[in-house]
Order: structure tokens, then C-alpha cells, then sequence
């Protein structure tokens, strides 16, 4: 039967295997934007400003979806538990003003005292993950949710001194909104910039995200990395070649947390704030369903899909407001955000995927 | 078959119910006025002192020229009154019983017109609240998670707790 | 085995183990309640009333439950149900008692509808069940919101504007209940020594509990318990799975559709936006607070899980700031508790899960072993 | 006699599974009342066949059968196994099927509880009716006494030892009414030697009260003591069908395994008289279904041992658990070093290859490519098809290489593919066997396992599989050990063989053996 298959794999059945991988909602959803990019114009709203805005977005979240590939790949399914990473960056940032760094330099030390903490949680969360095989998203949501709520109650505690970063009235405990002017605000983002009219390109930000993704993709090429895609494709295959699945997992979870962590303060330069307390909470999903919509699964996803899922996803949330505001004056975006978002994901859980113990 | 008819007899069971409840637990406002009113040329004026009872419990004292409030579920609505012409005076008892329209959420009834028996159009108009003028559309937070900042139980505003609150504070 | 069973002090330490979420709760009431300073008489109010507001809709989870679907966090499913009932009955002005019954009525085919499509996702995606009711709860706040915040006024007819936003379309943040406020508690109410008893409200509860209880012991109810086992088996016999699991979804979302309005009738108001939001997670934390497992539970567990829950949700936040000197850190510990114990909760299942499945090597080692004595 | 209608009759009954035959011819007749002992080795057919009787679901989606089944004089057409059930025919399933949280009592009227109505259920359907506890426990105890073996009615399955699990299973099939045929597929290979007794006993009485049984085991004995009629099938052929009292256990043994091609000597080199290079002493695996029990074997350098057995006595156990993929204890040497067991690693550092029967499972990377199936292990292992950079702190994947390597393989099997690049889950089921003897080729191991390489496959593909093996241990001098439940297929290419029984060695003798000899070892320890 496959021997028959195997001989006529014409182009034909080769785009209609294309669509089928690609799968309706993310036709739908790319059509949405093709509209979307159609009307702007058309209901007055100027379109390179929204292509600026798009690429904006884009700069601030695709590290965020670029730190879902590792476990995905490992077989540690979606990364709910990314505000965990998200914390590390957080403490990262706050540590790295607290010490006085200011400009450029807060924010390189910002990375560099994040990574610490990134790996140590990581350790800690991938070491848990291995406990629990099989059950890992659900537990890695709670996990997520569980330590930002333990970090609430630590921004009060830890004795952060700084007056810009501290309530004013009691001189303890952080802002829920840190503001990063004079810190890393725009950092990335102001690094060769480029202008022509309307349309602003963050150049800095981009390149940075691509030297991470190549980063992401020369580890997917090496020995180490490819063990850990074997380990997510078939981990008894991978235990019987001798691979370590365990390690693998946790190496995968650490990776994914530290880039969560970068995420983060990525995202802060180009937004130019540091949000804390319950702030990491609105993290996950956006991720998830972004590199959902990019063509991954639960248990496959590559760089393009980062790079498709984030544009998709970002186009459709920052055009649908404008658009429909300009259009109808019913700002239905967040509604839709949700409805899109969350429908991604369904779609992705309910999809059959290979059985593995 | 006879399940079918069961099942039927329950969905009909239930809309019942329901249209009963519509019914019964219609809830309206009844304001009433001890007003002076002017019915076809005629001056009704208002008196002393009017004291208004519904199911034995007062609900009202009402001086000349004032207005008050009961509520009430269901279309007719029955109550006493206590008139009292001069001060120290005898007082007089009167029960009214009334229709109220379903569509009427509140009414309001000029009980000198009640007491001095004219008809129902002259003692009883819709009550129609004043448009309140209201600033900008409120901020609906829709946010996905909608963890509220001070991470309260759902629903619980802080002044329906009073008690946990002063105690917090004590 | 059997010799350790037997063994007492071994029999201790597996209730210990079982029962280590409950001890722990109990150890931390015990040691906040002295620390927050309430009176006995001001805690078991509290109790009393955030028990009748609660138990109904923590039931809800146990159908579910039963059926081997985990924790449904679907539940919120039911409470949207329950809302939109309310904003209906509350527009129409339809007050006190008859306003609820008049809710209950409406919200149930909103919930089998909801119900429906929650079951069928379920179904196709079995083995992930939670995390995908989960995302299911998120999913359709996005419709509710779609529906309640556009659809309401515009296209559905809303008469009053005082729940109706100033821009002619969409309910208001809140929406108050005033008119149907405790109408279910206070009828029938008992006070004894100052403690006001919600009798009505508790006889509904007892009520709930004797048709849960009738419940089990019905065929469906020993289907259900069947499919929760083991699916392959009980389709072997002829039962039918999926249609079983979807009645179990439509039961728990109609039950926590009338959890949330007699919730919301103690409440007094509604938030109409985020009500719903957090009171699926509340409920499953209160329930595995009692006691309960992903794939155990029981009417016991409820009510020690409200009590238990409560108790520290009432007690955190005074005792957090006497001993920390500010009142946020109880309010955050609060809800990092309840977070933190449904991942402990959800930890425990699966480890036992896993340990259920590894094997019994050192059970072969022991005959090998033997064999060979025998031999020598 | 012409108008006597038989209980069960088949009718030249064939079916094939995609054009592999494997049930042709099949005639047979069953009286009420009569207790048939049904035997054959592993994939002579005898599961099909009852499949087949029991209207399993898979039969009607591979396309039907051939051939006609009469029950009571009537032409059976089940679609499902309720069809069967509903005629009176019941089966008790190797795997057990029951809830393990349930009692005895429930499981054995699952799905068929005494029901009592109520208000609530004329309303929402018959399931809200309440149970009737009461004649539920009447009836389950009847089925209980019926079967004769007492067992606790309200005792929870899995708290159960595992026999009265499986008399669970028996007394559910006897409390349907409607039973007329019972078929029992190796009811005793979990039981005690007392329980089988009872089981025995409990067969008899159904067989006097007029059930037939159909009685499926290895162990001849209980055949012979317990059956009317011996049914032998060999490679989908029915070869006999005696009484019992006509036959006698070495016949059926031959009949089972003998086949008339004798092995040519001439094929056959001599055993190489080699030092033993891995010597195996006291194993025991935990491999749910194949345990092995206190297993202590030589093997010798250079030298093709087969392993033989019945399925689920452990054969594939002991590959399983040397190379660390099930839980396992004892001691294993290798070449003068001992190999520590439970770490796959390990063994593959010291040039162990394993190829395991689990294809799908273990042995392929269904999602990747062919290039990926066969380099991995080399890669991983080895540090092969590799380039390093920043002196080897950098180990980049050499795409060129792996891509070599592969087709060199494509080429020396004859993997029947588009591509190196293709995904091995698209390929035939042969193919993908090739892909995985490439991989662990690729290994370039000392020491190769390889476990049931033609389970599966067509016919033109096992002798290529086997050739390739064969070639493999002559020209580099590997030592291989294949593990297989075909015989014959041993017989073939192996040097010794040693059978598996009970979780243990039985025997070993050289390939030339006869093939009652191995019959004989095969169900001299069955459990």
C-alpha cells in the first residue's frame, strides 16, 4: 500500500499534502490578514504605519515564540510554563538596575545575571517535567501560574532599594510598572534603524532575534540537537540508540526557559517598560498560539514557524483595532484575539498525534 | 413513544415553570405621593399625614408634598394607609388593592386621588427615571486572564465584605 | 504487601501520604487563625455563608471526575451559562426566588449546548483532556464577551439601560443582582448565636448531594465509572464512550450553570466580565484542598475542601500582614496557594500514574532468589 | 444423520490480509455439548480464525472472509463481536477485559445490569434507571457456581490474584443465558497449577450442561485430558482434526511444528567451535508479557544463534533486557567485561547492535527521514558522519555523509524508496525492516540481536532480511543472535537454537535437529 504511495508523489499530491499540513485554520487566518492588509487602506488608515506597527510586534514577541521550539522539538510539548522563564528575565532586569547599570550596559547585564537564574529554574522545572511525562502542559501551566504568583509576593519582599523602581510611599517593594528611559528603553530597536516616510524598522531588534533563531537552528543541526529532535519524535527509538532521554528533556527545558528569559527583555526594550507582578500571567498563550498558527504542532515546529507564526499573529492583533475601528467603530480585535488565539490551540490539542508511552 | 411523551411533558413542565415564575416574580417599584392634585378643574389637596402599610409593615411616612417607595413582585399589589387629617387628629384606615401593567416597571400613584376615589387614570402614571446624564463609556477590561490587581476572590468587591475589612484594618 | 497494611505504624504513614494536602491546610488554619486574631463566631460566618455560596458549584466537578475526564476546568462553561440567565432574568426584572428558578430554567439549554460542543472537543482529544478544557474555558469567555459585550443590545434586545453601557450596546461591568440579593438564603434562614444559617440554600445543597449519591448508583453513573476505568474495556461491553463522556461534560456544565447563580445570589451583583474567569480554578483548588484527586473524588472532599479553602482564603491575608506588615503578601499568598496546590495536586496524579505503570522487577529478583535457595 | 444440524460448522473458510494468506481451507464441525481443543503454533492461524467466529471488527475492515460459517444450521454475518455474543457465542480474550475498580459482581455483568425503573428515567432514558444490586449479586453468584471455582463476588479486580481474574472473565461469558459456544484463548497461561485444574473441571461441567468450548492452549496435557477432539493448524492449514482419545501428545506436537521440508545439511556449516564471547547468567527481565525467568546462556563468537519459543514465553525478553530497555537484573559479560544492565548506552559502546520487533515503536523515527533513521545511532554512538568545528567543541551534522551512508544501504538491501529524504513511516513494512538492519549496520557492532526481522513482512522481503543477515555474519564476522517465532525461519540460518519456555532456556540444539525435538521443548515449560 505505502509502495504505491511511494511511487506517485507527483506535485500535485505534494501541494495538496502543503495544504493539508497547513491545515484550514491557518489558511483562515492568513486570509484574515490578507484582508486585513487589503482594507487598511481601504478605511483610511495608513498602511506603512501598520506594516511599521506589524514589524514592531514582530521584534518584540518572535524571541518569546522562538523559546517554544526546544521543548517542543524534546517532546515536552507546548511550554505553558514560559512566565517561568519570564521570571528569570524579570529578576534579570530588576537586579541589573538595582546594581545602577544604565544604557546598553543594563541591559547586556540584564542577560547575563538573567542566565543564572534561567538555568537554575530550568534545572529545577526540567527536572520535574521528567516526573511527569505525559502530563507536561497541563502541569507546566500551573507551574507558570504557581511561581508568578510566589514572585508577587517576592517583589514585595526582596529588598529593592532604587527609587525609580520602588513605591514611593513605603520605599519598599517594586512598581508594577518599571519604566526603562535612561535603562535599555529602545535599545535593540534604535540600532541602525531604518526611516523611509512612515515606515520604521527596528533594525537592532531584528538582527537580534535572527542571530538568536540561527543560533536555534545551528543547535538543531549539531549532534546534541539532533539527538534532542529524535528524543521528541520517538523517545524509546531515542533510549534504544543510547541517548540520555532525560537529559535531553531537561537541556530542552532549560533552553527554552532561558530564551523565555531573553524574550522577556527583549519585549521590555521595545515596549520600555519592565511589568511585574501579574504581568508574565499573559505570557504563555500568546506564544503558544503564535507558533501554533506558524504551522507547528504539539510535537513539531521549526524556525519558519516562528517567524510565520509571529507575523500572522502579531499582523492580525495589532491590524483587526485600527482596521475595525476605522471600518465599523465596534472595536471587536480583543474578542477576536481571543477567539483566534485560543481556537489555534484547540485545534492544534485536538489533532492526533502518534501514541507514545 | 412514551418516552417521547415524557420527555415533552418535562420541556412543557419547565416552560411553565418559567412562564410562572415570569409572572410571579415581576418585579416593579411603586412610588406613592401625598400630593396635591388637580383632576378636571378640580384642586384635591394634600393632607397632614399619611401612613402607608403593606402586610402590616410601614413602609412610608409621608408629610404633604412627599414621596414613597415599595417594591413588590407580581401584578396586584394590596396595602393599607393611615390618613391623618390634623395633627393629633383620628386616624382613618383604607386598604387599596391595584393592577399593576406587566410592562410597567415602576408606577407611581397619587394616593389623595386614591382616597378621594377618582379614577385610575388620574392617580396613576408610569414612572419614568430622569436620564442620567453619564460621562464617557466605562473601560471594559477584557483581558484574558483578568487577574484583578489585588487578586480578590472573583466577584468580591470590598464592600461587601465589610468585616473582613475592618477586621484587616484593626 | 499484605504484611504491610497490617503494620500500623505503615498504615499511618499511607494516610499521611493521602491525605498530606488536607494535614497541610490544617496545620496552616491552625497556625493563622490565633495569628489573624478573627473571633470563632466572625470565622464560622464566614464559613457558613461561603459554604452555601460555594458547595453547589464544587459538586459540579465531581461528575466528571467520575467519568475519568480529570478536573474540568470546563466548568467556567457552565458559570458563562449562568450569567447570561441572570443578565436575561435581571433585564426582564424578574426578582427574588422566581428570578432564580426563572435563571435556572434559561441557563440550562445554554449549558447543554455549551456542554455539547465541550464534550465533543474533549472527546477528540483524549488523554489531555485538562489542558484542553482549560484552553476550552478561554475559548469561550471569547464568545461570551463576543456576545455579551457586542451582541447584547444590538442585536439581542436589552431593555434597561441601567445594565446596558452608555453606548447603546453591551452589558455594564456589573450587573446588580439587588433585587434577587440572598433571597435564596434568607428565606427560611435560621440565626443561632448569631449565625446565620442559609437553611434553603443547605437543603438545596443536601438535596444535590442525595442526587448525586442516587446517581452513582444508576446505570449511567456505573457506565461512567466504567469509562473513567478503562475506555477500551467498557466499549468492549457496548458501551458507548464518547456519548457517555459528553453526557458527563453536560451534566457538570449544567450543574455549575446552577452553582453560579445561586453563587451570584449571595453575591449580590455580578462582575460581568471576570466573574466566571477565576471561579473554575477556585472550585478545583477547593476540591483537591479536600482531599481529592484528578481521578478521585468525593462529596467529603467538597465540603472539607471549602471549609479548608476558605478558612485560609479568609485568614491569609490578616495574617499575612501581621506577620509581614503588608496586607498584599496574604493576598498573594493566597493565590499562590491556590495555584500551588492544584500543581501539587496535579503532580501527585501523575507521578502515581507513572508508578502505577512501572513494573515489578524486584518482585522477580525476590523469585529468582528464592528459586535459588530452593535449589541450594 | 443428514438432517442433524452440528452447533458450529465452517465452511471452506480462507482469508488474507491484503493478499497474505493466512487461513485457506478451513472445514470443521462442533456439536453441542463438545469441548475442541484448538492447537497450532504462533501464526499457524488460530486467532484468525476465531476472529473470525467472534465477528471481530478488524476481519470486516481487511476485507471479509471466504468460505461459509454455520452456527445452529444458520450462515453467520456478524459485524461485531455484540452480533456474536447476541448468537450465543462467547469468548474470553488473552488480555483481560475488565474495569479494575470494579467488583467481581460488576464486571461480570458489565454493561448487562438488572435495572430498576424510575420516574427519573422514563424522562432521560433507561441509563438513569438505578441498579439492582441485589439480583445483580443473584445472578453473578450463579455464574460463579456454574463455573464451579468460587471466587469473592464483591472483591475489587485489582486486588485480585490473577487467576480469578481470568475465572472473572469465564463466569462473565457464563452468565449470558444465551451462551451456546465458548471459546477460551490460553485461559490457564496465567494459572496455578490448581486453578487450572479447576478450570478443567469447570470446562467439563459446561461441555455436560450443553455448551461447546473451543479450547485454545499450549499445554498439550490439559488438551488431552479435557477435549473431545484435537483440532492441529499449521501455517493457515487445518492438518488435523482427531478425537482426543485417538491421538496422543508427541503426535500433536508433530503435527504442530513438522513440516515435511527437512532441512538440507548441506546449507548447513558446521557450529563454529569459537570461544563464547557473551555468557549470560541469571537474567531476569520484567518485560510485561515476555518475562524471562532465571535465564543463563553462552553464546559463541562468530556463530548465528536463533532463539526460539512460543509467543509471550520471554524470547523477546532477553534482547530486550540486555540492552537496557526493560527493567532487568543479573549478569551480563561481553567480550571479558561485564556489561552493566539498564543502560543502553553502555552496550552500545561495547559494539552491541539491537533490532528490535517493536519497528514502529522502537525501532524507526516515523516522522524523520530514512537519512535520519540510519545515521542516528552511528552518530550518537560513535561521533560518525560528523564535522567538527572550534576543535571539536562544535559537532555539526554532516548532511553529506549521512546522505552517502544511506543510499549506500538503500542500495545493498534494496530499500524500496523515493528518496533518502523520505519518511520512513511511508514505507512498507519490509522496507522499513531493511531501514532498521541499515541503522544498526551502520553500527558496525561486534555483536548483533536481532529480534523477529520478518514478523510482518511479505515473503520476498524475509528472504532478502534473512540473506542480509546471513551475509552480515559471514563476510565481518558478526556475532548474531535472532530471535524469531518461526521455526523453520531459524532452521534456516541459525547455527544452534535455543528455545524459551516459561520465561527460560528449555534447550538448545544445533539447527538439524528434528522438528518434534523443538516441539517438544517448546511447551515442555509453558506457563
Amino acid at each position: 500500500m505505502s509502495d504505491l504511495r511511494n511511487a506517485g508523489t507527483g506535485w500535485q499530491e505534494r501541494l495538496v499534502s502543503a495544504y493539508k499540513s497547513f491545515g484550514l485554520p491557518r489558511m483562515i487566518i492568513a486570509g484574515m490578514l490578507v484582508v486585513l492588509l487589503i482594507a487598511a487602506p481601504l478605511v483610511g488608515a495608513n498602511f506603512w504605519m501598520q506594516i511599521t506597527n506589524v514589524i514592531n510586534r514582530f521584534s518584540w514577541n518572535s524571541v518569546l515564540v522562538l523559546a517554544m521550539v526546544p521543548m517542543v522539538h524534546s517532546g515536552c510539548g507546548l511550554n505553558f510554563g514560559l512566565p517561568l522563564g519570564i521570571i528569570s528575565g524579570l529578576l534579570g532586569a530588576t537586579i541589573s538596575l538595582e546594581m545602577g547599570f544604565t544604557g546598553p550596559m543594563s541591559f547586556v547585564m540584564a542577560i547575563l545575571i538573567a542566565t543564572p537564574f534561567a538555568i537554575l529554574f530550568g534545572i529545577g522545572y526540567g527536572w520535574l517535567l521528567n516526573k511527569i511525562k505525559g502530563g507536561e502542559m497541563m502541569i507546566a501551566t500551573y507551574v507558570g501560574f504557581s511561581s508568578v504568583s510566589f514572585m508577587c509576593m517576592m517583589w514585595l519582599l526582596l529588598p529593592y532599594r532604587k527609587p525609580d523602581m520602588v513605591w514611593g510611599y513605603a520605599g519598599t517593594g517594586l512598581r508594577t510598572t518599571i519604566s526603562l528611559e535612561g535603562y535599555y528603553d529602545q535599545i535593540l530597536a534604535k540600532f541602525l534603524q531604518i526611516r523611509i516616510g512612515s515606515l520604521v524598522i527596528p533594525t537592532g531588534s531584528l538582527l537580534f532575534f535572527a542571530f538568536l533563531a540561527f543560533l536555534m537552528w545551528a543547535f538543531l543541526h549539531t549532534k546534541t540537537g539532533t539527538a534532542m529532535t529524535a528524543v521528541g519524535s520517538n523517545p524509546v527509538f531515542a533510549k534504544a540508540a543510547g541517548i540520555n532521554v532525560d537529559k535531553m528533556r531537561m537541556l530542552s527545558v532549560v533552553l527554552s526557559t532561558w530564551l523565555a528569559a531573553i524574550g522577556i527583555l527583549v519585549y521590555q526594550q521595545g515596549f520600555g517598560f519592565i511589568q511585574l507582578y501579574m504581568a508574565p500571567f499573559n505570557m504563555a498563550l500568546p506564544a503558544v498560539s503564535a507558533i501554533l498558527i506558524g504551522g507547528a504542532s504539539v510535537n513539531k515546529a521549526s524556525i519558519a514557524n516562528v517567524i510565520i507564526g509571529t507575523i500572522l499573529f502579531q499582523g492580525i492583533v495589532t491590524m483587526t483595532p485600527t482596521v475595525m475601528n476605522n471600518a465599523i467603530h465596534m472595536d471587536i480585535s480583543e474578542v477576536l484575539r481571543m477567539v483566534v488565539s485560543n481556537g489555534m490551540i484547540l485545534y492544534a490539542l485536538t489533532r492526533k498525534t502518534e501514541a507514545k508511552s | 413513544m412514551r418516552r417521547i411523551l415524557f420527555r415533552a411533558g418535562t420541556i412543557v413542565l419547565l416552560i411553565a415553570i418559567a412562564v410562572c415564575m415570569m409572572i410571579i416574580g415581576r418585579g416593579h417599584t411603586i412610588y406613592f405621593d401625598n400630593k396635591t392634585l388637580e383632576y378636571e378643574g378640580t384642586k384635591y389637596e394634600a393632607v397632614r399625614r399619611i401612613n402607608v402599610n403593606v402586610n402590616g409593615e410601614q413602609v412610608a411616612k409621608l408629610s404633604k408634598k412627599e414621596r414613597g417607595m415599595a417594591t413588590f413582585t407580581g401584578q396586584k399589589f394590596s396595602f393599607d394607609i393611615e390618613i391623618i387629617r390634623e395633627k393629633n387628629g383620628p386616624s382613618e384606615m383604607r386598604t387599596f388593592n391595584i393592577e399593576v401593567p406587566y410592562t410597567m416597571d415602576g408606577i407611581v400613584v397619587n394616593l389623595i386621588g386614591m382616597i378621594e376615589g377618582l379614577p385610575q387614570d388620574a392617580w396613576l402614571k408610569e414612572f419614568i427615571p430622569a436620564p442620567v446624564v453619564e460621562e464617557e463609556d466605562e473601560e471594559i477590561i477584557i483581558d484574558e486572564f483578568d487577574i484583578p490587581a489585588d487578586a480578590r476572590e472573583p466577584g468580591t468587591v470590598p464592600a461587601q465584605e465589610p468585616d473582613t475589612e475592618t477586621a484587616s484594618e484593626s | 504487601m499484605n504484611k504491610k497494611q497490617n503494620n500500623a505504624s505503615g498504615r499511618l504513614l499511607n494516610f499521611l501520604g493521602e491525605n498530606s494536602v488536607p494535614i497541610m491546610f490544617v496545620i496552616i488554619v491552625a497556625i493563622c487563625i490565633p495569628i489573624s486574631g478573627f473571633s470563632p463566631k466572625f470565622l464560622l460566618n464566614e464559613i457558613i455563608t461561603r459554604m452555601g455560596r460555594n458547595v453547589f458549584l464544587i459538586l459540579s466537578l465531581l461528575i466528571p471526575i467520575m467519568a475519568g475526564m480529570g478536573l474540568n476546568f470546563g466548568m467556567t462553561l457552565g458559570a458563562m451559562a449562568g450569567e447570561i440567565a441572570l443578565i436575561f432574568v435581571s433585564d426582564w426584572q424578574i426578582w427574588g426566588i422566581p428570578g432564580i428558578i426563572l435563571a435556572m430554567i434559561l441557563s440550562i439549554p445554554i449549558s447543554v449546548v455549551m456542554g455539547i460542543m465541550c464534550g465533543k472537543i474533549l472527546n477528540a482529544s483524549k488523554g489531555r483532556e485538562m489542558i484542553t478544557s482549560y484552553i476550552i474555558s478561554f475559548f469561550t469567555n471569547g464568545l461570551y464577551q463576543l456576545l455579551v459585550l457586542y451582541m447584547m443590545g444590538s442585536i439581542i434586545p436589552i431593555i434597561h439601560s441601567s445594565i446596558k453601557l452608555p453606548r447603546g450596546y453591551g452589558i455594564r461591568q456589573t450587573v446588580g443582582l439587588l433585587n434577587m440579593r440572598q433571597s435564596l438564603d434568607n428565606l427560611l434562614a435560621l440565626r443561632i448565636a448569631g449565625v446565620k444559617i442559609p437553611v434553603l440554600t443547605f437543603i438545596i445543597i443536601a438535596l444535590m448531594c442525595l442526587v448525586i449519591v442516587w446517581f452513582r448508583r444508576t446505570k449511567l453513573g456505573q457506565d461512567m465509572r466504567a469509562v473513567g476505568q478503562d475506555m477500551e474495556v467498557a466499549r468492549d461491553a457496548g458501551i458507548d464512550v464518547e456519548r457517555t463522556r459528553i453526557i458527563s461534560i453536560v451534566i457538570s456544565t449544567v450543574l455549575a450553570g446552577f452553582g453560579m447563580i445561586i453563587y451570584l445570589q449571595n453575591m449580590g451583583d455580578m462582575a460581568t466580565y471576570s466573574a466566571h474567569s477565576q471561579i473554575g480554578m477556585f472550585c478545583i483548588a477547593a476540591l483537591l484542598v479536600g482531599g481529592a484527586s484528578v481521578d478521585r473524588a468525593s462529596i467529603g472532599n467538597v465540603f472539607l475542601g471549602v471549609v479548608l479553602f476558605h478558612l485560609m482564603f479568609i485568614l491569609a491575608p490578616t495574617a499575612g500582614a501581621k506577620i509581614t506588615g503588608d496586607t498584599m503578601i496574604g493576598e498573594y499568598f493566597r493565590v499562590f496557594i491556590s495555584y500551588g496546590v492544584i500543581t501539587v495536586a496535579l503532580v501527585m496524579y501523575e507521578t502515581k500514574k507513572r508508578k502505577a505503570k512501572a513494573g515489578m522487577g524486584h518482585l522477580l529478583e525476590a523469585a529468582q532468589r528464592e528459586e535459588e535457595k530452593a535449589n541450594a | 444423520m443428514s438432517d442433524h444440524v452440528p452447533l458450529l460448522e465452517m465452511k471452506k473458510v480462507a482469508k488474507d490480509f491484503f493478499g497474505n494468506q493466512v487461513l485457506k481451507d478451513i472445514n470443521l464441525k462442533l456439536e453441542a455439548g463438545e469441548v475442541l481443543g484448538l492447537v497450532g503454533e504462533n501464526g499457524a492461524g488460530k486467532s484468525t480464525l476465531m476472529k473470525i467466529l467472534f465477528g471481530m471488527t478488524e476481519i470486516n475492515e481487511t476485507g471479509g472472509y471466504d468460505g461459509e460459517v454455520l452456527f445452529n444450521g444458520k450462515v453467520l454475518h456478524f459485524t461485531s463481536p455484540f452480533d456474536a455474543l447476541a448468537e450465543g457465542i462467547g469468548m474470553v480474550h488473552q488480555e483481560f477485559s475488565l474495569i479494575p475498580g470494579f467488583t467481581a459482581t460488576e464486571n461480570i455483568l458489565l454493561n448487562r445490569e438488572p435495572q430498576k425503573k424510575s420516574v427519573v428515567s422514563e424522562v432521560f432514558g433507561e441509563r438513569l434507571n438505578t441498579l439492582d444490586r441485589k439480583s445483580m449479586k443473584q445472578k453473578a453468584d450463579g455464574a460463579i457456581d456454574k463455573m464451579g471455582m468460587h471466587i469473592d463476588g464483591n472483591m475489587v479486580i485489582a486486588d485480585m490474584p490473577v487467576g480469578h481474574k481470568q475465572f472473572t472473565e469465564i463466569a462473565r461469558e457464563l452468565s449470558k443465558e444465551q451462551l451456546k459456544l465458548l471459546i477460551l484463548d490460553e485461559p490457564t497461561a496465567v494459572l496455578t497449577e490448581q486453578e487450572a485444574e479447576v478450570l478443567l473441571q469447570s470446562i467439563r461441567g459446561m461441555a455436560s450442561r450443553g455448551i461447546a468450548v473451543i479450547f485454545i492452549t499450549h499445554r498439550l496435557h490439559e488438551i488431552m485430558s479435557v477435549c473431545d477432539k484435537v483440532v492441529v493448524m499449521r501455517d493457515g492449514v487445518l492438518v488435523h482434526d482427531v478425537a482426543a482419545k485417538d491421538t496422543s501428545i508427541p503426535e500433536v506436537t508433530r503435527w504442530m511444528v513438522g513440516r515435511s521440508v527437512n532441512i538440507d545439511a548441506q546449507t548447513h556449516r558446521k557450529p563454529p567451535e569459537t570461544p563464547t564471547i557473551m555468557s549470560i547468567r541469571k537474567l531476569w527481565v520484567d518485560m510485561p508479557g515476555e518475562t524471562v525467568r532465571n535465564v543463563s546462556l553462552d553464546i559463541r563468537e562468530g556463530e548465528i544463534l536463533g532463539i526460539g519459543g512460543l509467543a509471550g514465553q520471554g524470547k523477546l525478553g532477553i534482547p530486550n533486557g540486555i540492552m537496557g530497555l526493560y527493567n532487568a537484573g543479573g549478569q551480563v559479560t561481553f567480550d571479558g567485561k561485564e556489561i552493566p544492565l539498564n543502560a543502553p548506552r553502555r552496550c552500545l559502546d561495547s559494539q552491541l547492535a539491537f533490532v528490535s520487533e517493536d519497528r514502529r515503536g522502537v525501532g524507526l523515527l516515523l516522522d524523520e527521514s530514512l537519512e535520519w533513521n540510519i545515521a542516528f545511532p552511528a552518530m550518537q554512538i560513535h561521533n560518525k558522519f560528523l564535522k567538527n568545528y572550534l576543535g571539536g567543541l562544535i559537532k555539526w551534522r554532516d548532511e553529506k555523509a549521512i546522505g552517502e551512508v544511506t543510499r549506500k544501504y538503500i542500495e545493498e538491501l534494496q530499500i524500496k524508496c523515493t528518496s533518502s529524504k523520505q519518511k520512513a513511516k511511508q514505507l512498507s513494512g519490509g522496507n522499513q525492516q531493511k531501514v532498521c538492519l541499515a541503522k544498526a549496520f551502520a553500527l558496525n557492532p561486534k555483536f548483533l540481536f536481532v529480534s523477529e526481522p520478518t514478523r510482518g513482512i511479505d515473503v520476498g522481503a524475509k528472504a532478502l532480511v534473512l540473506e542480509a543477515l546471513k551475509k552480515f555474519n559471514r563476510e565481518n564476522g558478526v556475532t548474531v543472535v535472532m530471535i524469531s517465532s518461526e521455526l523453520e525461519e531459524l532452521r534456516q540460518i541459525c547455527d544452534r537454537i535455543a528455545i524459551v519456555s516459561g520465561g527460560r532456556i528449555a534447550g538448545i540444539l544445533p539447527a538439524t535437529s528434528s522438528s518434534e525435538d523443538f516441539g517438544t521443548l517448546m511447551v515442555s515449560k509453558v506457563v
